[in-house]
């Protein structure tokens, strides 16, 4: 294992951590579950694309289609590598959202008798937890098709309650469309059990990784899931880059979303034949820059060793979840204990609204997400309006917490609850 | 502190202690606001007789901006006649987009001007306006019926 | 009108000039068509956006998330003043490809009743010039629909012949979907009879802007068409964003194409009702710092002036045609004169394999594109496996062309034809 | 000239004057291969008989490059039984993916190796691997018919 690192060290590769925030604090930056901020390297590695070998790839026989191509491509390498997949099934979108919606139209634009398509008396089972992202592309494809859509649901505790699971992905059920670590509450799912139970009816499970992969290490032969997105943009890397993970078995059998230049195998007017996968999927010059700075943000990642990332987010969990413990009425909103959960820290504080909470914040340096985060069903499951959320990164440490909680009490302070 | 600008204690006063927030059984058109992205709903509900803004109540939640923004609004509505009212809340609009150049006419907008360091808020004027544009639609809506 | 601009000033502002390439000689980059090379400027304000305001917007209340939100709504009004459209009119996508889908997409999501809904018996009008970005979704989008395509075809001089307008553009059609400019052979599509034609019957029409938005002056008002679509690689911009605009009261009637994050209104389990244009059309966390750069590439060419950016286009265009005119065995495929056309020039030469052409080109450091172009059904239907193209933009020049006409000659000699 | 150690004489040659050029009309197998990015195309037959490759012949248009290395394999091909051709095959595919460190081997590849230069333009390795690539699938197919 490398040696732990130093977020200290770590917030000089990060530029914005030089600039000045309100009443002139600098900046904590505790909103990471919505996007990261970017080292450097990444952004050196994407400029140095354009310097150098700006062109379209795949396309050209010119020396800077040569070199793009192999840019490009080797940044697919770094993705595959990253998530121990093979090359062929990593497919660059321009966001975890565009992924999961990719695949949702991928299913929907199946003939009547591939394995892939869907009709009425189907299933698709989603969860309490998700993300819109996760939700909504799989609630229209049910729409479009005449599917039904069927959910776990969640506990007071904020964990999923997996005691339906026979009945709740039976013979009709298609697809597991499901969080790996939810962006409100933290909690992380255990899989385990979904994918066998979603292989033993002949579904697939779909995986939104958008707050795990960045977090810590995924293996997606380990895991055994199908198909999986996340963005780069959580992820140290650029935004405008997502991925899209899938077996290339079932990817070659599938259908493209997007159509248009360089996914074809043959066109004429009225016809088209698909490339193979991952080019079956990447219609269009891609978004070349952003995918070379998303593999600079793996390797940034890889350097540090996704192990650390996990153990340094852990251990700043457990101290921030033990100072939250002394604070007067806040109320910690998800699991209270630091087991399967990740580096999220959801809270509604009595007699401020959660807006008022983060502008007060804000007032401090201190960054944090304020609504439902985009999860409204899990709101509304909660009885909640909307709740505060810190979450931690890499270039966290145990004073970043500590201005949150001192900036906890100047609000309460302020609003007199 | 900034911040002093953005709640001042007419806010705080409106927001622990708002106005005609409690929806009265009778009026001559209802409305359903939200802000998507915070997740705050509005209800607003205004009786319009003979032009004439008789009533305004509302219910909701939302953070202090929002909800002292709607009680300021539904005070200063009442008694109206419809036109003077959508000037009001033309006035309102405007001082909303000023970005902290303008003070706002404390003759107009009475409570109202407390709301004018909002401006240099982006992310808060939608909340300012909630209940502003859950009235104008219902006072429209109103005049249609 | 703004002083004409000196190309030799202009790729000063380009770092990938300063490449040396193959047989030592400089960068000759005559492949804008596939993407254009991009200016320190727009690179600075990528990187300017990530290094001081970095956030999610219109997501959170601190002080990163509104400078984040102000920025990227300021592209958004960049790219609208360029097109002379509204604010809520002007959608970022990640490319044009994306553009073209999303619409016909959201066609096909269409409830039955609805304007944008197709059935069969209903008719698709697209031409034989298109690039597959421009065909495959209208193929796919009839394929799945019911809906018929048809075409206009082409003459051998490369010009579209709308003299079957009439019988092509009827009762049943409901989208004309073109292209302005041919990519492969430059002609510029004559709008004004389609549009007046297509809305006569009711049809929207859908303009692929790809090759002529970034090199004259676009306006929608005056265009008069429906749709339209861009990417801002091929306009000095970044990779990775484009542009869907659309006419709102059209977009506010239509349906989402990607669901997800921050374009609804509200959502439940089961239901989800949109948000307004343009964030209807823009799910999860949005390719933020392209918007910006692209913006900051809009900036650079209002500052050359399009007006001047497209007669230095259409000089240099009439000095290579004429050049060209001189060179023995060297056909030109397109119009050949340098009315309604753009700066782009397809030309085979005999006896030598256009891809063999384009690497004798790349020995003299230029860089050309060769093959079909992404426009299949034209290459066949003008008898041709592929070409050479060379494609101008701002920083090109006389010597450019020059050099250009003595590799074609190299060539000739290498392979002795 | 770093393009002469693309183009050798031998290639020019087999460009100018292919071999086996023209399909003949009795086949074990006949496939017909794209190269979607350049738009080139081939079809080729094969007859395997008892395990040696009896004929190849081939038509299509494309590079100098794919038209060469098209004659050259087909050359190859004819009269090796089968696992020997398809160790050639293999032997080819390697050199192709050396990116200029392999100079192949003269036994195996014969005017194969004039060919080895082309692993120093990755655009250029799927022209060289079409015909083969065709002459391998159409021999995998002849020996499942
Ligand atoms: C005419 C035309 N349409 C559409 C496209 C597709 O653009 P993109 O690949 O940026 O999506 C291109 C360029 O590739 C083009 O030239
Ligand atoms: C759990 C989860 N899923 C999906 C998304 C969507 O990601 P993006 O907006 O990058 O597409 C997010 C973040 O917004 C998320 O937290």
């Amino acid at each position: 294992m490398k040696p732990m690192f130093s977020p200290a060290e770590i917030r000089k590769d990060f530029p914005i951590f030089s600039k000045v925030m309100r009443g002139d604090n600098r900046l904590v930056y505790l909103d990471s579950g919505a996007t990261s901020q970017k080292p450097f390297q990444v952004l050196d590695a994407e400029r140095k694309f354009y310097e150098t070998s700006n062109a379209a790839v795949h396309r050209g026989a010119h020396l800077l289609a040569e070199e793009a191509s192999i840019a490009y491509e080797g940044a697919r390498q770094v993705l595959a590598y990253f998530l121990n997949a093979e090359l062929d099934e990593v497919i660059f979108t321009k966001s975890a959202t565009e992924s999961i919606n990719a695949l949702a139209y991928s299913f929907g634009n199946s003939d009547a008798n591939s394995r892939f398509s869907l009709k009425p008396g189907d299933r698709i089972v989603v969860s309490e937890l998700e993300h819109h992202a996760n939700l909504i592309p799989w609630q229209q494809l049910a729409k479009r098709t005449g599917a039904e859509l069927a959910w776990f649901s969640i506990g007071s505790d904020g964990r999923l309650d997996q005691s339906e699971i026979d009945s709740l992905i039976n013979e009709k059920t298609k697809i597991v469309a499901i969080t790996h670590q939810s962006n409100v509450l933290g909690t992380i799912v255990p899989l385990e059990k979904i994918v066998k139970h979603a292989h033993s009816v002949g579904a697939v499970v779909v995986l939104d990784a958008c707050q795990s992969a960045p977090h810590f290490a995924i293996d997606v032969k380990t895991l055994g899931v199908d198909f999986l997105a996340f963005s780069g943009h959580k992820a140290l890397g650029p935004t405008g880059i997502g991925i899209l993970w899938g077996r290339s078995e079932y990817l070659n059998q599938m259908e493209p979303f997007l159509t248009g230049g360089s996914m074809i195998e043959t066109a004429t007017m009225t016809e088209a034949k698909w490339a193979q996968s991952p080019k079956r999927f990447e219609a269009g010059v891609p978004n070349m820059a952003q995918a070379i700075g998303f593999a600079a943000a793996i390797n940034y990642l890889n350097n540090l060793g996704m192990e650390n990332v996990a153990k340094h987010e852990k251990d700043l969990t457990a101290y921030a979840l033990d100072k939250f413990k002394d604070l007067d009425k806040v109320k910690l909103i998800g699991p209270k204990d630091n087991v399967d959960r990740g580096s999220v820290i959801s809270f509604t504080i009595e007699g401020i609204h959660p807006h008022d909470v983060g502008q007060v914040l804000d007032q401090y340096g201190v960054a944090v997400r304020t609504g439902h985060h985009c999860a409204w069903p899990l709101m509304r499951k909660l009885g909640l309006g909307g709740t505060t959320r810190a979450s931690f990164y890499v270039y966290n440490d145990e004073a970043d917490v500590d201005v949150l909680i001192h900036s906890i009490l100047k609000a309460q302070k302020y609003f007199k609850v | 502190m900034e911040l002093d600008s953005l709640y001042q204690e007419v806010i705080l006063d409106h927001y622990k202690h708002p106005l005609n927030k409690e929806l009265k059984s009778q009026f001559t058109a209802q409305v359903h606001h939200v802000n998507p992205s915070c997740g705050d709903e509005i209800t607003l509900n205004v009786t319009i007789e003979n032009q004439i803004v008789t009533s305004v109540s509302w219910d909701g939640v939302g953070c202090s901006i929002s909800q002292a923004s709607t009680s300021i609004a539904s005070d200063l509505m009442i008694g109206k006649n419809l036109d003077q009212a959508l000037v009001i809340v033309e006035s309102f609009s405007d001082l909303m987009s000023s970005k902290g150049t303008k003070t706002g006419d404390e003759e107009i907008l009475e409570d109202g001007v407390a709301l004018a360091g909002v401006s240099k808020f982006p992310a808060r004027i939608k909340c300012a306006l909630l209940g502003w544009m859950a009235f104008k639609d219902a006072a429209i809506q109103s005049s249609k019926n």
